[in-house]
């Protein structure tokens, strides 16, 4: 069972696919998995669905695989930090469907669970809701939304087992988890690769039967907006 | 309308907003003036979620301290205090969806008298998606809206019925604007306090949605 | 906001009614919330419905609370350790609606996260689905499952902060986080409460959201099966 | 049908079933027979899941090492290894529902030549549940029965159809019995192997299914 690979393309090879729906951890910038993300752009692999929160920016993250358009479909929530991501996506070159961010995140898990459909309320009567088998129980309406099952997820943690168990740091967690769970196959580059055994098994976040392959970074870890306060004002 | 009635300037309404809070709350705050009000809560022991998965939100850093790893909902760098939790984004979302969070605080392009609220997308302009804010109105125990009573065309944002591209469908609890505060009832919108030389009379002059 | 309370019926005051729904934590003995439930033998409430995946032994856990009738409805995957129980039901004095252990398990989450069904393949073609709403996914059937919204949750963590903030200690996790989170009203008992800060925030396994009066033990925590190799055979 | 006939004892068919594991898999095995497959996995890479909530199941701890709080499904005091995790029981089906666990080898009162399966009750006995059952054989990648070919009345457990209320319908991937191994195939079922000293004719002659 060895799941370590010297790097990103090592740890991609054989596994993809042009037309292939990759669902990717992060949020914003923050957690995403930067090193698989170039080993796609090296690749050449085309015509991807990517679910993901977010796009990246232009030069950073997903919007790398955008400006190379390697992505016919994105399945995000949020795209705003992204310039030539709007500008393919109004020229159509580029399709979006809008999740909501809870039910992105939740149909992630749910595809990772072997849930294929559930009821929520979240855009109920909004054009989200457009489409979509509408249910009332206990008289309030919700809608139904469906699990996503990806043939491929690559994720950002902080610690890893060689075993694929894995540990994140503060706000990197995010959608790292629900995304690792959904795929057939799950790539994860870390900060750092540590002896089985190493981490409590009381603390690791995602076992390693969601992991299949590992890298070790170095990551560049880009900050989208630093905000500060002054030591004066404190 | 009389274009003189401002009433309430933004720290005055984050200020009133802080009001709703009570102690050993969990809330969300939006960004924009919704942010401002952490700053009034007192000594009551709120407690902050950022969607992206975490409870016990702190300020920002100090210079040299930010963290790549630790950042809010907006994608700015902040802190962690000592009740902080993390905790990844479908578990984040499950407390919102499951009615955990006691109070969202947003802001809004229109609101209507049945609480409908519109406040993620223009369409003909640039579209950058809803976020967590559609998750957030729907699952939240209170959805309390904080905004100006009128656009800057001087137009109401207080509407019978939304033109914009819906958040949530009558999600909206109470309306906090730099006029007043109004609740939404299911006879419609009642009036439940005028700012600071503001009278009813202005509110319903500055109002397109019925007030009963 | 204060939640540490000084013991399980003063964390109990107020909160209980005849004929509530109550989830409660726990797999066979192992992290029950034994002092909770001991509370409610005391404290006489009568009519319940509870969701567990087991209903403890005759004179230890659940188990209690059947031998004083208090229990009207049983929801659970296995009751096979409990005499009593089997003579209730089998008199027509209990209820008993049996759960799949993953579906019991998915539905204390998915009250809790606010889906009030969702669909799963376990249970297709068996006793399970009969009366439930089928519906195909992908060529499969599936069958739907509905959230579980509790009254009340009772449940046994190993730490807390008094913010309620809980770390569980090995297989005593098990379905005390769900039934935490499908309660409107969570009482958590723990073996050690410490101070706010004295856990590591990325280590927190239940926030203490979810989570709004604590005791503190001391907890019996009996052994149901106790199975031993011997030091020579090693 | 020959009583004589015998062929694998419980250990012969345990490690029959341990040939069905790769390295690397992540397994659950059930009570009875299949908990001995461990010890045939030889130095294959094997993890054992524990339902209740672990991966990386260990062997019963040494006498006084006993925890309360560490358990298997069945209930019994067992130990950690250093590859163990502890999750909670949403998690724990949510990978068996989810298709993650590669195998589970399981006992059974009956198994029908559709692959139907009956192991949890009895009708008119003392009915305990179904436990994590249901769970297992929906959702594991391959579902591996080992169980006696003949009940102790020397009447076939491999069935046309199954007699008891069922556990999953057309889940069983393989049968493994004292007798052999048979393949649930989309034409019935398929003899793979016959154990040391049974033909393909005691088969036939002991299943009351149709062997094609």
């Amino acid at each position: 069972m060895k799941k370590v690979y010297g790097s990103a393309s090592e740890a991609l090879d054989g596994l993809l696919q042009d037309g292939m729906l990759i669902a990717a951890g992060g949020f914003g910038l923050c957690g995403i998995p930067e090193l698989l993300i170039d080993a796609l752009v090296a690749s050449g692999v085309k015509d991807l669905t990517v679910a993901s929160n977010n796009a990246g920016v232009d030069d950073f993250g997903l919007g790398k695989l955008l400006a190379t358009r390697q992505i016919k479909k994105m399945i995000s929530s949020y795209v705003g930090e992204n310039a030539e991501f709007m500008r393919q996506y109004l020229s159509g070159e580029l399709e979006l469907e809008f999740n909501p961010q809870g039910t992105l995140a939740e149909r992630m898990r749910a595809g990772g669970a072997g849930i294929p459909g559930f009821y929520t309320k979240t855009g109920v009567g909004t054009v989200i809701a457009e489409g979509k088998d509408h249910r009332d129980f206990n008289g309030e309406t919700y809608i139904m939304e469906e699990g996503i099952f990806a043939d491929l997820s690559i994720i950002k943690a902080w610690k890893a087992d060689d075993t694929g168990n894995l540990i994140f740091r503060k706000t990197a967690r995010n959608f790292n988890p629900p995304a690792a769970m959904c795929g057939k196959v799950c790539v994860a580059e870390v900060e750092e690769i540590v002896p089985r055994g190493s981490i409590d098994p009381d603390l690791i976040h995602l076992p390693g039967i969601y992991v299949h392959r590992i890298i070790q970074g170095p990551h560049e870890k880009r900050i989208e907006q630093r905000t500060v306060r002054q030591k004066e004002s404190a | 309308m009389p274009s003189s009635i401002k009433g309430w300037d933004r720290n005055q309404m984050a200020a009133r907003a802080a009001q709703e809070l009570e102690d050993g709350m969990y809330v969300n705050l939006g960004i924009g003036i919704p942010t401002l009000v952490a700053n009034y809560v007192g000594d009551k022991d709120i407690t902050l979620q950022s969607e992206n998965g975490m409870l016990g939100m702190g300020p920002f850093p100090f210079e040299g301290e930010e963290d790549a790893d630790l950042i809010n909902a907006g994608k700015q760098t902040i802190t962690e205090l000592n009740r902080t939790s993390y905790f990844d984004s479908a578990t984040s979302f499950g407390m919102i969806r499951g009615g955990k969070i006691a109070a969202a605080i947003l802001g809004a392009m229109e609101v209507s008298e049945r609480g409908d609220l519109a406040n993620w997308m223009i369409p003909g302009k640039l579209v950058k998606g809803m976020g967590g804010a559609m998750d957030l109105v729907a699952g939240v125990g209170r959805v309390i809206v904080v905004m100006d009573h009128t656009n800057k065309h001087g137009e109401s944002k207080v509407l019978r019925d939304c033109t914009l591209p819906l958040t949530g469908k009558g999600v909206v609890d109470r309306i906090i604007t730099n006029l007043g505060v109004l609740d939404v009832t299911v006879n419609g919108l009642s009036l439940v306090e005028c700012a600071d030389g503001v009278t009813r009379q202005d509110i319903i002059g500055a109002t397109e949605a019925l007030i009963v």
